[in-house]
């Protein structure tokens, strides 16, 4: 056999530049951010080796004294993540349509996904206030706090389930005579409502966690502990903090993978 | 009866799907398509009941020409037309009694079908159309539980509770092992016969073709390019369809379909 | 073969219901169970409502409207703390890609096959994800002090635990077939990844490292109130100012939405390209 | 309330909170809003014992939010939604001159209505005085706290003639640290991060656990003006019978062993005394003199 | 030389894959396998590079026994026997060329392969095999943007860049069309031929067994019940491998696969 290499391949000139303009974008940036960050990390060893006895063990060293007062937060929390993220999970159904590309059309559906992304910009301090000055400084005020800050996320997955649907299912509605409100009803909602459960729990879980908003709004829940606790340098605290919100969301993961198999 | 009257199909990005065809089909006949992959079977069978929209020609079903047609027509030429697919296309999350209520969509107001309203009528004949199929016993298992025979089956049931008039099937057998498409294509055929639904399929094998077929119609890069009884294929209608002879040891340069 | 003899009569008398009886119960039940919660839960965070839920979206707007218009001349004031937060994402979102490599291999069922390895790097990874980006940034504060290294580390540990979960998953949804390939050719473990795997999860990975990547500019806001730097601490500041700030508040979230929108645009032209 | 209920609602948030409209009417309920401020050692995470106790004296129903930040408390009090509010000297020019939020009482602490900030150096650094600050680097807590920022701000640019907070931070100083805390700017300037912090006084005791030498490796040089203590503000919607009530129930706690010794473990104050918007003048003159440079 | 003595395999759910399989397959021999889906074909094909681990018996490979194999001595097994699978198996993202060289892997060491650092020899070896099957004009278009056929094709380049000694065929024509099929099973034909590379194919289509086979197997239910030189198969021994006539008319009640 005579050994004869490959020709080399030929790559339009469009994918070549477009290649090296990628490599020193990114080159570049990489230079600018060693150039524009400058880490001291002596001292921050320093101080790691000073702080590292007063913070690690008293973490895992929980204050169990506070396990009431952190249970009962828990639970407020869970309330009020619960009724914030059901809101959210039925405000982000018709959002997401309006910004999926399959159901809108690739123009049409601009419109729906700016405004989720705008919603998503707010940070939470904003919609903290905004929802304070609405229904007063209480849990309610957290509660749509979290109902619109969770709508902006759930509804851009959403859509981005709604556009991953199996198109074929839809086209054999059509050929059964089906209309548009029936395809809807039997060949979409079935593919994407096991995928929608599925991360509105998962948003259950989040909001449970990101409940810094609360404090502000004075819902108290655990966010406000958690202020405090590192106000005051109290470290074991903020250990049972840490134990609730572990506890709390094994136990969710549980009951929703419970629920998940009934229905999906 | 089904007329295509010069009828040619351009899609979007300029591939000519259907080249000036010209067939008629009559109540009751056993239609097998055969071609290569991209000769414009599923194009043919598509515009059938207008998944696709010929460019050109007349389409006539039962006399009226569908091409003009706008969504009512369209929903009720598709009530008319059951539709069977390689892979099934059944919602597979759903269970099966649910994917073959489906089939009564086009007859039942859309609220009605939203809130699982279906008449007893409608149960009972789906129900029906499972053991037509011989898969009654599944109808509470999700599609997605079966096997590839027993989801055609499901889908066949679909049809049936259509109570369409025609039957089109793009390759309904492609996915399966060969007993397993036999069986398949003799449900095909005793509902054909039975039920006097004319029925139009995509095939890719010969074989089978030839054993199930009333008529045969082969094609080629768009075109009809043989048309006629079963009992008149020879090796040379192979050749025609095929641009070549099956066996030839076409070792070089042999073209991709 | 004809099993149809064998085959148990089914004892459903025609015509049937949709749902068997058992899962409407189930369904029926898990319905009535989250709306009550939600009813029980809606009922007790109104508790201590007083004002009338009528004004509430007046006073909305009246606040809102304080933000507008944005003071745009105000960025002029913070570019730089822009720019570190850039900065800041990029080097979080760097660590944590590297770092997230072997961890989504090792928490993949269908790569490691070896369960308890497997079980192992899901819980930790769990755990991981279970920890409120504030909190962290709060103990990396507190171990390493204020500044830049926190910050950078509380992004780092938070977008990992994302980060590995969202590539095992795509992991986990290959193609086997290719790896089965190589293998059958002789391939090593290394290499059977390395050549069927990584071609295969690429694009994926590119998206979800951007996708992360904008998580962490966001994240910046969060990390802003416990001093971590970057952009969000100036916004905290900003709001401290009352009303006359809102403007320059809104200018700044309007830049991070900007900068958000970019990374956005940028990350699927990067698609494209690799696609 | 208190004299300025007569002046016009600007806001558009007139929406009494519980739907009546007559000022004269006494409320169901009361909300009082509690913000911790940045300028205390401990912080408090309820104010349930107040709310109980105020809500015995009045025979109305008080509920107490404890609130993480004050920008959100002064907006809830202009759209009346708290009517009570627990707000640092700084939120409270906010709110009077936004909202025309009124101040009755304010707290005691270590024995004073004020407090002061103060410029700490290291002991070796050979600054001074402040005009030795020239050229030095700045540590401070942010841009919103009034003893870490605002005020020592506003006394080295009248001192030294400047015209903005912007020239200050750039001509004045050779740079900036901006540390997010008290604790942390005092940690800046013993780590060799900045020259001098400005903190309430006295935050280096807040750090003292961790670095025992810090009272004496670093110093003190020199005060600002004494800053008004937190304040007890109510908005222009309650009727002046009510506030009166409201004010008098308050000092009474200070006759109230029980109470004063919740007060002194809960929010570290040791009385509760009446107070005049008056007083917080200087912190209002201060206040201007930001809002030209932020607004531009 | 492969020797399967009382081979027997349990899957760990309890199927039993292969049960008392005594087969002995001769260097140079084109062996093709037939029975129904879920005989054991894949397992018996699989078993001979260890993709599968047969659970008693013993299974020599040019005379050793391979069941005793730990990783480094089942690369070499798997160096020398190259496979070729039903939907090809190929890296859809890479080009032609990377995946053609992948056949190189087990003589290639790790880090070479990662930084794509294959020898002059290689390429070569690699480019020498695609124009065997007649592809090389596709050495840099994705593996996506090809054909079946074509994708089938470079599967078999794979093979070759890897000069095995066997080539283990996993019913290399089921997703293709009848010409193509032809076409595919030509090559491995030749390249049987031509190379005396043994090689063992599975099909289900009987017809293209006769045609290509020197000997036939045909498997039952994990048991081999047929095995002899394609001239030997007759309709009676279609009915042992299938269990009934492949042309009943099996309308009710027939198991699916
Ligand atoms: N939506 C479409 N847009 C553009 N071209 C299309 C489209 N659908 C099909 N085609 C092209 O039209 C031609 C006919 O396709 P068609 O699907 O009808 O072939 P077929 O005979 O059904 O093939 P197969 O056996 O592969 O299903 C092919 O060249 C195909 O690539
Ligand atoms: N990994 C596995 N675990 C358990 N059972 C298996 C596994 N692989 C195959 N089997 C079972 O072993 C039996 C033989 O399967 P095998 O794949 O060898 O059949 P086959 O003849 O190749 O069928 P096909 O034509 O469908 O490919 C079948 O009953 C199958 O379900
Ligand atoms: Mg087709
Ligand atoms: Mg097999």
């Amino acid at each position: 056999m005579n050994l004869t290499l490959p020709p080399k391949p030929k790559n339009s000139l469009f994918k070549k530049l477009r290649a090296i303009v990628i490599t020193i974008s990114i080159i570049a940036l990489y230079i600018w951010t060693f150039l524009g960050i400058d880490l001291d990390w002596e001292k921050a060893i320093n101080k790691l080796i000073q702080q590292f006895d007063k913070v690690i063990p008293m973490l895992f060293s929980p204050d169990w004294s506070a396990t009431g007062e952190v249970a009962l937060t828990m639970l407020e929390t869970i309330f009020i993540a619960f009724a914030g993220s059901l809101m959210a999970a039925i405000l982000a159904v018709p959002l997401s349509f309006l910004a999926a590309n399959n159901m809108m059309g690739k123009y049409l559906s601009m419109p729906g996904k700016w405004l989720l992304s705008a919603i998503r910009a707010f940070p939470d301090l904003i919609l903290a206030i905004l929802f304070v000055v609405a229904v007063g400084p209480n849990a309610f005020a957290g509660v749509l706090a979290i109902a619109i800050g969770s709508t902006g996320m759930l509804g851009k997955l959403f859509s981005e389930i709604i556009e991953q649907i199996d198109k074929d299912v839809v086209q054999g509605m059509q050929a059964n005579g089906a209309n548009r409100t029936q395809v809807l009803f039997y060949a979409v909602l079935p593919q994407i409502i096991p995928e929608f459960l599925s991360y509105a729990i998962y948003r259950f879980e989040v909001d449970i966690r990101a409940s810094s908003i609360l404090g502000i709004v004075g819902a108290g829940g655990i966010g406000t502990m958690i202020v405090f606790a590192s106000a005051n340098d109290n470290w074991s605290q903020m250990g049972t903090i840490l134990v609730g919100i572990i506890v709390v969301v094994t136990v969710i993961d549980f009951t929703s993978a419970f629920i998940r198999k009934r229905i999906v | 009866m089904i007329e295509f009257k010069d009828v040619s199909l351009v899609y979007p990005n300029g591939t000519q799907g259907l080249k000036n065809v010209n067939v008629t089909i009559n109540d009751g006949e056993f239609v097998v398509i055969v071609g290569l992959s991209g000769a414009g079977k599923s194009t043919l069978i598509r515009s059938i009941n207008r998944l696709v929209t010929p460019t050109n020609g007349s389409l006539l079903v039962d006399d009226e020409d569908i091409l003009k047609y706008r969504s009512k027509n369209l929903r009720k030429l598709r009530t008319k037309t059951g539709m069977i697919f390689q892979n099934y296309n059944l919602v597979k999350r759903s269970n099966v009694l649910k994917n073959v209520l489906a089939g009564r969509l086009g007859h039942t107001g859309t609220l009605r079908s939203i809130f699982n309203m279906y008449s007893k009528k409608d149960k009972s004949l789906a129900y029906e159309s499972l053991k037509r199929v011989n898969i009654e016993e599944k109808v509470y298992n999700r599609a997605d539980e079966l096997s590839g025979g027993q989801q055609q089956r499901v889908s066949i049931a679909r049809v049936l509770t259509q109570q369409p008039k025609y039957i089109l099937a793009d390759e309904p057998v492609a996915s399966l092992d060969p007993p397993t498409s036999h069986q398949v294509m003799t449900y095909l055929k005793k509902i054909n016969k039975e039920d006097n639904i004319t029925t139009i399929v995509n095939l890719h094998f010969i074989d089978m073709a030839m054993e199930y077929a009333d008529r045969i119609i082969g094609m080629r890069a768009g075109e009809v390019v043989f048309d006629g009884p079963a009992s008149e294929v020879t090796e040379k209608t192979f050749e025609e369809i095929y641009g070549r002879s099956i066996r030839e040891d076409d070792l070089r340069g042999g073209t991709e379909s | 073969m004809s099993k149809s003899n064998t085959k148990k009569p089914l004892k459903i008398k025609q015509p049937p219901d949709i749902y068997p009886t058992k899962t409407k119960a189930q369904v029926t039940i898990i319905f009535f169970a989250i709306v009550a919660m939600y009813l029980y839960s809606m009922n007790w965070t109104q508790r201590d409502m007083v004002g009338d839920i009528t004004d509430a979206p007046a006073n909305m707007v009246s606040v809102l409207g304080k933000f507008f218009p944005p003071n745009y001349s105000y960025w002029s004031n913070i570019w730089d703390e822009m720019a570190l937060t850039i900065q800041m994402a990029v080097i979080a979102t760097t660590i944590a890609a590297i770092i997230t490599v072997p961890l989504a291999l090792l928490s993949a069922r269908n790569i490691t096959t070896f369960k308890p390895l497997y079980y192992a790097t899901r819980t930790f990874l769990n755990l991981l994800r279970t920890i409120p980006d504030l909190v962290l940034a709060v103990i990396f504060v507190g171990l390493f002090g204020i500044g830049l290294l926190p910050g950078i580390l509380a992004l780092i540990v938070f977008s990992l635990g994302i980060l590995a979960k969202l590539i095992s998953e795509t992991i986990e949804t290959v193609d086997m077939s290719p790896l089965e390939a190589m293998r059958a050719s002789g391939g090593g473990t290394i290499q059977v990844i390395w050549t069927g795997l990584v071609p295969q999860v690429l694009p994926q990975f590119t998206s979800l490292v951007l996708y992360v990547f904008e998580i962490n500019v966001r994240a910046s806001v969060v990390l802003g109130y416990v001093g971590a730097g970057g952009i969000g601490q100036v916004l905290q500041s900003q709001l401290r100012y009352g009303h006359i700030a809102f403007p320059n508040a809104m200018a700044i979230i309007v830049l991070i939405f900007i900068v958000v929108l970019v990374i956005e645009y940028i990350s699927s032209k990067l698609r494209e390209a690799l696609i | 309330a208190c004299g300025t209920s007569d002046e016009d609602d600007t806001q558009g948030t007139d929406g009494d909170a519980q739907g009546e409209d007559a000022a004269g009417e006494t409320p169901e309920k009361i909300v009082m809003g509690f913000v911790p401020s940045q300028d205390s050692e401990t912080i408090a995470d309820t104010v349930q014992p107040l709310a109980d106790r105020l809500s015995e004296e009045l025979g109305i129903e008080v509920v107490g939010q404890v609130m993480t930040d004050y920008t959100a408390l002064v907006e809830a009090m202009g759209a009346n939604q708290v009517q009570v509010g627990f707000i640092p000297a700084f939120g409270y020019v906010q709110a009077n001159q936004q909202y025309d939020v009124e101040v009755i009482l304010k707290s005691i602490r270590y024995g004073s209505g004020t407090y002061r900030a103060q410029y700490v150096v290291r002991a070796d650094s050979g600054i001074e005085s402040l005009a030795d600050l020239e050229g030095k680097v700045w540590a401070y807590g942010d841009q919103g706290s009034t003893s870490g920022y605002l005020f020592p701000a506003n006394q080295l640019m009248a001192e030294f003639d400047i015209a903005n907070p912007t020239d200050l931070e750039t001509d004045f100083f050779s740079g900036v640290v901006q540390t997010g805390g008290h604790d942390n700017s005092v940690q800046a300037v013993y780590d060799g991060d900045a020259d001098v912090a400005t903190t309430f006084e006295d935050a280096r005791t807040e750090i003292e656990e961790n670095y025992p030498d810090v009272m004496e490796k670093l110093k003190v040089i020199g005060y600002t003006e004494d800053i008004p203590n937190d304040t007890i503000s109510v908005t222009k919607e309650l009727n002046d019978e009510l506030v009166q009530q409201i004010k008098t129930a308050f000092l009474a706690f200070n006759d109230d062993e029980e109470m004063i010794a919740i007060m002194k473990e809960v929010y570290n104050w040791d009385a509760i005394s009446e107070a005049t918007d008056a007083e917080y003048k200087v912190v209002k003159d201060t206040y201007e003199i930001f809002k030209e440079s932020l607004t531009n």
